[in-house]
């Protein structure tokens, strides 16, 4: 047992720390904390830490990988999310790049992964529809083949931050007549300007545009832009599931949310004293905060015992807890702020979210931030679904 | 021992439910918020011909002088539309306040009782407890008040024909009509959480008029007044609550995954279950809010604040428990602005935060004698 | 709106008080408190109730009924639980006794109602089986038909105080090869002393013996046991189920606890004061004080709405939410006793369940009561077949 | 950064287990404890031979010296089976109070460690707070002082060979050596509600000798060493958890009702998936504090009662929830005497309770800092 890094671990936590605290600039920082990051931010934030080597570290080495143990991913994502840096697009990052490293042709890594890795082209993912959303397998969207095209007709929804999306990657039937639902996917790329395509903005409650909808009427796409074989697509998508056990836990965001937590209940007088001295709100803390060093301890355990990077049944554990908890941080700040919790100005930020009234409180924007919190057990595989993962592939139930 | 509306009062709810309900979707919502005033004028209208305006305004004002069942009534109605037209905070609030100074202008308790205006209240200051002085000020006396402060989150303070602004003067606090467009007042608009129209409001210099008593006396009145709405805002949270489970448990009947509805799976409609026990233990609580109201009209007994404290920290956590399932029950569909099930969540939200919020409610409840005290709901 | 009882069910409370307060010996009150009433206790304090008319009250007037109406139902079931008087012996008052009156002969209604309103019989259950529990139709008893008689056999089980029971009404199949599971079962009445029935004690946790199994190898019953029509007797059973909406919120009892508890807190020294002051004891008791409220608001707002006495699917939220708060009363007594409420003595009570060990001190018997409790969300209809009544019956799920 | 046992730790927690598990059916256990020790000796011998008992004793004690690892792996075995062999109670936790104080007879560290005997701590009394001063007094000095005074709880009174007793003198707190058959000595013997044997002893002029130095100093020590018991006990009711939890889904696979498995009901399911989660998020608590534990011991950082307190608080939660859930999901027959289960619902809650329990625990939490100080498993 030990509690304590080793001397190299610790160096490289100090390198990065030192590329996130002074090469991303504080106003980017300071967005992600108020929930109001545009797309410049993202896109400048990613191009730095590629410059740095640090935006596509699991990546192979070939294409700017890094080779770290599992103890140096798990730093790597507690640390860029404590220091309130803009995750690298997951999209670009996480999900098309490792599928193109590992299932693309020589020519679709060449073209495409210099360009995903920073961020040049923005990804957006094509998976899920009206009638597929936790039943991922019921998609419907037809690739149909005609000469050296594939004709694209169906319906993409839920995508997170389409509106920006010079790409989609999508999966969709190119053999609908398959026995089985999961037969006959395939994982296509496609250009985003191509003709017959629509996009719809899905507004959420709290205002903001961050999902969309897309109609696909008979788009046309090369052959050359499926990823490796036809009818394999949901192998490739199930290669996805449970790879992002890093930062799945949000383990450093709940950090950071949880020292703003209590440097606003230190500056935040009530009654008698600051909330911070409140023994309702000191017991709700500290609840959290044991929570939230159950869920570190859980996530350095598992990120330990299982180096070899497969796709691991815990993850489902991490996201549950994960999410549960960032979002009970956020009805905490929500309580804390009271009625100045839900108060929102008139003038809108980049991305179209209302800035808060009264910004020089943490409180501004709480209530926003709750109610758009509410996706995180939603999105990526709903709690429901992990319950499901962890009963079947733990328990044997 | 009656915990029920009695036959009118359901029928107003119901005759109010059924204005709202032909008009209210979440687009219709959308719009309203997004207009001028920021909400329906002809559905305000066509709610206060049928006396949702006039309920707390007594006779010689052209009021119904109705009761505390009269009001649940209306809310939960509300409620149950997440309706965003202003009759808590724009009419019945204000009235309250006003009656309860005894030196109301005659044409302003006219105006609200008739739904010709509305009225806004302004207490909550920036990074301030509900329960502090406000630091704005009042300066002079008889007819030469002036006041000079910040308030935040005035629920439409924009189309308030008159504003009643809490303030410290030389006798301590006190209540104040201001008008509209009187000078010296800037207003920043913006909106909550669940897209009602609020602003920050600054006095600067700004002629006022005392309503009542300033001192301890004022501030009794205040919170009295203030307790109300709180019991008030609860029904119109059992309102959304009911609604929005029954919403839910439609979408689980509807809703298809895997080839089946969500019906299907027992993990669900056993938390549809617990949905359903929450809504109607909290519908209890604010009925026995509401009862405890009225008796106490009749009577000496004015425990009204310890009344809405405690009810309103039970429902605001049963709230936060329906607006989270509600919408994790509805999935990615219960985030968007285009379903009404995120409305309902949204209300809910802000409601638990209403009147200083539920931490502050929290932090009076504990240091009162209340949790020391058996509940009981008979009272002799 | 009112919250007041009319002046005659004011006056209607106060004489029933009387009774429980004043004719019921402390003693016995004192012992349910502590969680450790005897058989005798049992017997004497019915019997009292029986002697001033309050032992069966919902029972036909002809046998000793009152034709209460449901508010009046409602209090004498808070009243009684709220001065620990025992509860009626749920066998005899609520379960054989009304199914006698309704649907037995004349003959068995004048063998058995008197003496089962006054205790002289004490009655035992015999519905559950090892494999029939929540799924009681799936019970495999079965009672053949040989002449004047019925032969059974089979094995019955959680029967609470069977040990003292002088007869046990049965399901028995007296048609096993009928279509449906619920066809083809009986309502029998089996005196136990007959031959061939034998008991198994069944120890619980706590080391008390409440429940029992009792097997049954060809026990020989009369045909004139046989209550109502052969084959009918599913049709008996569910006419119990939702019957017991008074008192089923155990309100009576949760109230005695909160107020016990309250009690108990002032009188507990902690580092500071007493655990009256303890801001985090207070807030957990608060929680507690608004649950009750609201069950009995609830209660009294199902009480008043259908006074027609059908069984209610809100029994089925009664029970669910009713014994959950009392479980988490019993919980907060037993963090209220820290390291004192885990103790139990060496000698045993009349029942076999052992006395506390510091029994000057609420906590003495805490830990016995909080583990015994657990029964309540289990017996008598789980919380999971509650939470289906409530899906099925009023959401239509 | 390593949350977890070694190989050789591992291999201890295997070998404890693998003798227990064959002997550990609810009837052993029921019948262990009802037996005339209260436990079984048998075992209790072979767990020792395998160094149960030697574990926290020094090597001039033929002890094994071990660290908080292997303690760690000792109980957690244990609590995977329920036993109620008195290893942290009857052994550990005596031979840190006497190592700590430095001058312990060699007699007693060395019978321990042979599993000869057992010693018992009497500390708790009646109705009186754990962080109290003790109410028994301690009179006299040197070669001559006496005890008197009731305390209660005291595990294993009736078999212990030594008591370690804490009482107040002159010079304040003090732990106290007595022979278990000294003079003045009066036992009732009782039981917990987990069924481990527990009495209350009152002593009246029991001759005693002072173990270490007395006062705040004095005070200090034996926090410190109850600071490891607590940290000790986590890890049995971790073990607890996590077979209670293993037994049933077990249950859900095999128990059929309406002509199906329990499995089949997906309320069910999730619950157990909810299960699982608690038990490994309370498995990461208290391998953190048992690190935290080895890292003081290494460096000049005392801050075990902080850690100590941090863990007890969560996991004692955790483990309530897990001993209601599994005794809920198994029906009424995880209420009886006969099946493992209720053993391990009534242990878990004992443990709740131990050493003060939990609310008090909870206070100690709520007036430290430790609710403002962010949470971090690195150090460094």
């Amino acid at each position: 047992m030990d509690l304590e890094y080793t001397p190299e671990e610790q160096r490289f936590r100090d390198e990065l720390r030192t590329v996130f605290y002074e090469k991303v600039p504080a106003e980017i920082r300071e967005r992600v904390v108020r929930g109001q990051i545009s797309r410049e931010d993202i896109v400048a934030s990613q191009r730095i830490l590629h410059e740095h080597g640090l935006a596509v570290p699991h990546w192979p080495t070939q294409w700017g990988g890094k080779k770290w143990t599992a103890t140096q991913q798990n730093i790597y994502a507690s640390e860029l999310q404590r220091a309130a840096v803009p995750t690298p697009l997951a999209f670009n990052v996480s999900m098309v790049g490792p599928i193109i490293a590992e299932f693309g042709s020589q020519e679709q890594k060449e073209k495409f992964l210099p360009a995903t890795a920073n961020l040049d082209i923005w990804w957006s993912q094509g998976f899920s529809e009206p009638e597929a959303g936790s039943d991922l397998a019921g998609l419907k969207t037809t690739a149909i083949r005609d000469g050296d095209e594939y004709v694209i007709n169906g319906q993409k929804t839920w995508t997170t931050l389409g509106q920006y999306g010079d790409w989609m990657f999508l999966l969709a039937r190119t053999n609908p007549g398959a026995e089985r639902k999961q037969q006959g996917i395939s994982f296509i790329l496609v250009d985003m300007k191509t003709p017959g395509i629509e996009r719809r903005p899905i507004k959420l409650i709290d205002g903001s545009v961050e999902v969309n909808e897309f109609f696909f009427d008979d788009v046309r796409v090369p052959v050359s832009n499926l990823v490796g074989e036809e009818n394999k697509g949901w192998t490739y998508a199930k290669f996805l599931l449970g790879n992002e056990r890093n930062g799945i836990a949000q383990v450093g965001t709940s950090q950071r949310v949880f020292a703003e937590l209590v440097d606003a209940a230190k500056e935040t007088d009530v009654e008698e004293g600051t909330l911070a001295d409140d023994p309702d709100f000191r017991s709700r803390l500290h609840t959290a905060k044991m929570r939230l060093l159950a869920l570190e301890a859980t996530q350095l355990r598992v990120a330990g015992a299982s180096a070899d990077g497969k796709p691991d049944p815990a993850s489902s554990l991490l996201k549950l807890e994960g999410t549960r908890l960032l979002q009970s941080l956020t009805a905490l700040r929500l309580d804390a702020g009271g009625t100045d919790s839900v108060l929102v100005g008139d003038t809108e930020g980049t991305d179209g979210t209302p800035v808060g009234l009264s910004s020089e409180h943490a409180a501004s924007t709480a209530a926003l931030q709750y109610l758009n919190m509410r996706k995180l057990s939603i999105f990526g595989g709903s709690n429901e679904i992990q319950r499901g993962v962890i009963a079947k592939a733990v328990l044997g139930l | 021992m009656d915990l029920t509306l009695n036959e009118d009062q359901e029928a107003f709810a119901e005759s109010i439910d059924d204005a709202l309900a032909r008009k209210y979707t979440a687009e219709f919502r959308g719009k309203a918020a997004a207009s001028d005033v920021g909400w329906d004028e002809k559905l305000f209208s066509t709610l206060a011909e049928i006396g949702a305006s006039a309920l707390t305004i007594d006779e010689e004002h052209d009021g119904l002088d109705a009761g505390a069942g009269e009001v649940y009534a209306a809310l939960y109605a509300l409620g149950q539309n997440a309706a965003i037209e202003p009759f808590l905070d724009g009419v019945y609030l204000p009235s309250w306040l006003l009656s309860a100074s005894g030196s109301a202008p005659d044409e302003v308790l006219s105006a609200l009782a008739a739904g010709e205006a509305i009225a806004a209240v302004a207490h909550s200051e920036p990074g301030r407890v509900w329960d502090a002085a406000p630091a704005t000020t009042a300066t002079g006396d008889g007819s030469k008040v002036t006041l000079s402060g910040t308030k935040t989150a005035v629920a439409h303070a924009d189309q308030a024909k008159w504003l009643l602004v809490t303030a410290s003067g030389d006798a301590g606090f006190g209540v104040y009509l201001v008008n509209g467009d009187a000078e010296g007042i800037t207003r920043t608009d913006g909106r909550t959480a669940d897209w009602t129209r609020v602003s920050r409001v600054t006095f600067e210099g700004t002629p006022a008029t005392l309503l009542g008593s300033a001192g301890d006396q004022g501030r009794r009145a205040f919170d009295a007044a203030v307790a109300r709405a709180r019991i008030a805002v609860l029904a119109e949270a059992v309102g959304l609550m009911d609604r929005a489970s029954k919403v839910t448990v439609d979408y689980l009947k509807s809703r298809k995954q895997f080839g089946v509805t969500l019906s299907t799976f027992q993990a669900l409609v056993h938390r549809a279950a617990d949905l359903y026990a929450e809504v109607e233990l909290a519908r209890s609580v604010a009925l026995w809010a509401t009862a405890s109201l009225e008796r106490d009209a009749q009577t000496d007994d004015t425990d009204v604040d310890a009344t809405a404290d405690d009810a309103f920290v039970y429902i605001a956590q049963a709230a936060r428990v329906v607006a989270e399932e509600v919408v994790q029950l509805h999935g990615g569909i219960g985030m968007t602005f285009e379903t009404p099930i995120s409305h309902y969540a949204a209300r809910l939200t802000s409601i638990e935060q209403s009147y200083g919020g539920v931490a502050a409610a929290r932090r009076r409840v504990l240091k009162s004698g209340s949790p020391l005290t058996a509940p009981t709901v008979v009272r002799s």
